[in-house]
């Protein structure tokens, strides 16, 4: 048995910066918030940090030479080379975005059929018919729909790794998958229904042999792993603040410096420019290049408090303290014969993550009994619904963690849970027969 | 839970008149984008304008327990029914289910329906009340019955 | 002279909501902040907004059943009713973005080379040699340079109206640049350095002649006049937040209901698809088409208050107030012989934006010295350059107002001005002379 | 107030060394994106290696009093000196410019540079010093003088 390294005191320490966590739902039941894969809640050190902000510097950064300019340029500065540092990056090399969405499209956008005639070194986002694209079968819509759209607009072709029944990539046909026709392989680090961690190691280094761009969908790592760009060897890495423990608008592209110097612009307009005529225009050096408009100054700053609460905690211990929880639901879920686990059933490369179905009742009605006891967890396909189409699944269940969830949580979920065959008609009986 | 009335898991384990038959005048595929549940339903109509009657309602219905009910009571609430008040019965259902709980609906009007009254409370659960009927108006739509049918949109009525 | 509705006791009040307002800057000069055109501040009632939410309803919402979730949806979608209703719209036509300058960019990539296969009515939005995009030479970069790109992409041609001495579009040579070549007119509603309001009817009226769609940039009327989406009659229409009292990181594009659903998606990734497979997908019906991944929750809810906020204040009070310190400001320019005001001089439509140039001393050292006296005031080319270089000015200062502005604001950027010339020699001899 | 000092002042009103001249060996254009100032600068060097010497610099440059100052300020204390004492003016003055206002600057090794020393407190501004600066060290990176130049990024020092 895994034990959390956070004592049931410091969880409720953990728990006492989350006002949220003391409400109740429904006709009072306490809140057990198991959907923090979809958006984590926020401490108050970053609600403090995000109106502290407001009331004391709040002004358009890198726009002005007056005071209050000055002091929200380097809070937004200082907050870029915090979260640089969190991800073992350079902040010149970060890019804030809206959310991790926006990032990928980024990244996506840079690749067109043809050069941009004012980005040198830009020939190496052209992409036309015979050029392929590589995702995997369990992606997230956000690392998918956008990879679609750019094959569509260039003529390149997508392809994908499969997912075997486990729930891990099967790269037993990988030779034939990544040929040095691919330009991209766009992969998930840690699925967001399995739990799985990807090889990312091996991807890299099989796409790296064939001169293909890695672009690392971070979302559901870097906000419970540690997680280092350049140990990880990627070219593109993309997370969201708001699943850990950051405000809502504000996500992170992380990019290898001489990629993003190469990359055209995406969204155009205001500080991204170097000079403007109206003939045309010429662009600023990354990382401006990448953040047309007053950006999100306020949330940068947020996020970057996100980030020392985290560091407080210690990230090993947090996935630590994630891991104890998963295991103490798999054992309960295995416990159920009525109860299916989609995704790998041990902690073996996996995260926080647990996505199950059960016998005869819809996700959606699980869900709803769950909700009922106070128990949120999320149900539907998670935006990945190939992935749920593999496994002939419409919808599943999916819990997972942040460090402030408790075992009792888990078990008030298994609690809640038994009662579905109650409602439903006893599925036990069939599982058993 | 107050939602699972009995009448409502009845219908989603024994949906009454599933299955596609012939002949019917328009099939229509109704897709629920949240959760990816779908409906495939054919509808069948006898006579013309305010003599229209509903013949026969089929599907083909994956889904949640409130939308394999919700599809099965329309079916039992409109077959053999006159298509004028088919609308009244998908006006009410409507009306209901839109209502935050308000509206109790009328067992008079919508039948079994008033079963379903206690999803009104779950904004997020009105989509899968509504689907199959979304897919009826649809359906009628296409046949080309010219009634006046108000909330086709099958985004309305949800948040 | 015009006299503002508000009272000194209720300027008083309002800016006692503001807190940043309270502070003193460099060595304990007092702030006055003449930057609203840059960014608004926020007023406690915004601040508490947004903190309510994230203390009580955090969650992604249309992202899962349980209670918290739901409370989230109704909570966003009733910030988007509320904010389509300050602009006289329906909330389905509203969509959120993270700044204006993403709104716009999303229209500006609606348009390519070819329609959508996926989306009918597509065709409206494809471009090519021949056609024509005329925007203005006033506009601020993020309406200006995705129209240049855009161009860049498609082979379609960029052509711009002119601006006058005083600082109005030059419309005397309209017929021969809004011709049925014209596919879109993309202009901005009030300039965010002359103050200038252009004619919107006028050119709606010329463009919709000529079939062509008119995008307006109303960064800087929505949050002080009274704005209309009906009764202007334009086909687009953008603005950000953060200038109306509302947090970083949102902004808002209205569209016509009939070209938003004819418009393919921008980014794509979670809540924007219909269904997804892994060789294609749809996409939901607008607005969800165009807000792809954990949205802008908590900022919506931010704007939403803020728009209550203004509607307490009333926008039109809002209006005359800042036009009365225009008005005061602008006497007190013109008796300086040595400051020429770049923009109209009278408040004949006019906003409350002011810029002007200090004779033989660089904006950058008037804004120096302005700060020094804890005036707030932007300098530069406040990203309309090619309109500084029509004027042939490398850069400007510009005062510009909000709600808690005061005379004696005013008063104190006058004399804080009054010290340039003692500080770099005696212009006003040179003015004079 | 303090950052204009009157050494500031006379030399942005009487620019050192103004104007553009001959001969030259590489010539550079740069701009400040967030105001817009430009500068030209001309850069002619005599000798090789260890033996070079900045024989002129000439500039034709618009900006504020501060780029004005430095650019002739540049000039001054670059003209007819070794090429290795002109970098390490160079690397003085940035050094000063971006040290938030701990570094006062050395008056033996960069003259009249001590007085944009105040410019540091002012983030802002920094960009406005270093302007000629960096056109100066990009034109000797294009003149092909090998010699070890850090910070050649316009960049870099400035927030
Ligand atoms: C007229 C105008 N248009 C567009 C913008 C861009 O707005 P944002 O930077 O919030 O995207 C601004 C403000 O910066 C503006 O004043
Ligand atoms: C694996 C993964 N990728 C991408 C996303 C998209 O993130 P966002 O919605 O914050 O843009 C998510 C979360 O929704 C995710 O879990
Ligand atoms: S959950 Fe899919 S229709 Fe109910
Ligand atoms: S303000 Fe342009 S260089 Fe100083």
């Amino acid at each position: 048995m895994t034990a959390s390294p956070f004592s049931p005191e410091e969880v409720a320490r953990i728990r006492a910066d989350f006002p949220i966590l003391a409400r109740t739902v429904r006709d009072g039941a306490p809140l057990v918030y198991l959907d923090s894969g979809a958006t984590s809640h926020k401490p108050v050190q970053v609600l403090d940090a995000e109106r502290d902000f407001y009331e004391r510097l709040n002004s358009a950064p890198h726009r002005g030479a007056h005071a209050l300019s000055e002091e929200a340029t380097a809070a937004y500065e200082g907050a870029r080379e915090r979260i640089a540092g969190f991800i073992g990056a350079a902040a010149q090399d970060v890019v804030f975005t809206k959310n991790a969405t926006e990032a990928l499209n980024l990244v996506a956008y840079a690749f067109s059929g043809s050069p941009h005639p004012g980005i040198p070194g830009s020939e190496r986002f052209a992409l036309g018919a015979g050029d392929e694209v590589l995702v995997t079968e369990m992606e997230h819509h956000a690392n998918l729909v956008p990879w679609q759209e750019l094959c569509r607009r260039t003529g390149a072709t997508l392809r994908w790794i499969p997912v075997t029944d486990e729930g891990r990539l099967d790269l037993s046909d990988l030779d034939s998958l990544l040929t040095e026709r691919t330009k991209v392989v766009a992969v998930v680090h840690a699925s967001n229904v399995l739990g799985t961690l990807n090889p990312v190691d091996e991807l890299v280094e099989r796409a790296h042999a064939v001169d293909a761009l890695v672009v690392l969908d971070a979302c559901q790592s870097v906000p419970h792993l540690g997680v280092d760009v350049e140990a990880l060897g990627v070219d593109f890495l993309a997370f969201s603040g708001h699943k850990m423990f950051g405000p809502s608008g504000i996500g992170v592209l992380w990019g290898r410096r001489e990629l993003l110097e190469a990359m055209p612009p995406f969204l155009t307009g205001g500080s991204m420019i170097e000079t403007v005529r109206m003939e045309a225009s010429t662009y600023a050096p990354p990382p401006q290049r990448f953040e047309a408009g007053v950006p999100m100054t306020a949330q940068a700053i947020g996020l970057a408090a996100a980030v020392d609460y985290i560091d407080a905690l210690g990230i090993e211990r947090i996935h630590a303290h994630e891991l104890a929880l998963t295991e103490r639901l798999l054992a309960g879920l295995a416990a159920r014969p009525w109860v299916t686990v989609v995704g790998p059933t041990d902690l073996e490369s996996r995260g926080g993550t647990v996505a199950f179905v059960v016998d005869d009742v819809h996700a959606h009605d699980v869900g709803q009994v769950l909700d009922g006891s106070g128990v949120a967890v999320r149900v539907g396909h998670h935006c990945a619904w190939p992935l749920h189409r593999r496994f002939k699944v419409a919808a599943t269940t999916r819990a997972s963690f942040a460090a402030y969830n408790t075992v009792g949580e888990v078990d008030a979920l298994l609690d809640a849970l038994d009662t579905v065959p109650e409602i439903f008609g006893d599925p036990r009986l069939r599982g058993a027969s | 839970m107050d939602l699972y009335q009995e009448l409502i898991l009845e219908h989603s384990k024994r949906p009454q008149h599933a299955g596609l038959r012939e002949p019917f005048e328009a099939e229509v595929h109704h897709v629920n984008p949240t959760c990816g549940d779908e409906v495939t339903l054919r509808l069948h109509i006898v006579g013309e304008g305010p003599t229209a009657v509903v013949e026969d309602v089929s599907y083909d219905a994956l889904g949640c327990s409130i939308s394999m009910a919700s599809v099965s009571i329309l079916a039992e609430e409109t077959i053999g029914h006159p298509l004028s008040e088919a609308l009244t019965t998908f006006e009410a259902m409507k009306a209901m289910l839109t209502s935050k709980g308000e509206d109790p609906g009328d067992e008079e009007v919508i039948g079994d329906g008033v079963a379903l009254a206690g999803v009104a409370r779950y904004p997020a659960r009105v989509k899968c009340a509504l689907l199959g009927w979304m897919a009826f108006t649809d359906a009628l739509h296409q046949s080309g019955h010219r009634v006046a049918v108000t909330g086709t949109d099958p985004e309305e009525g949800t948040p």
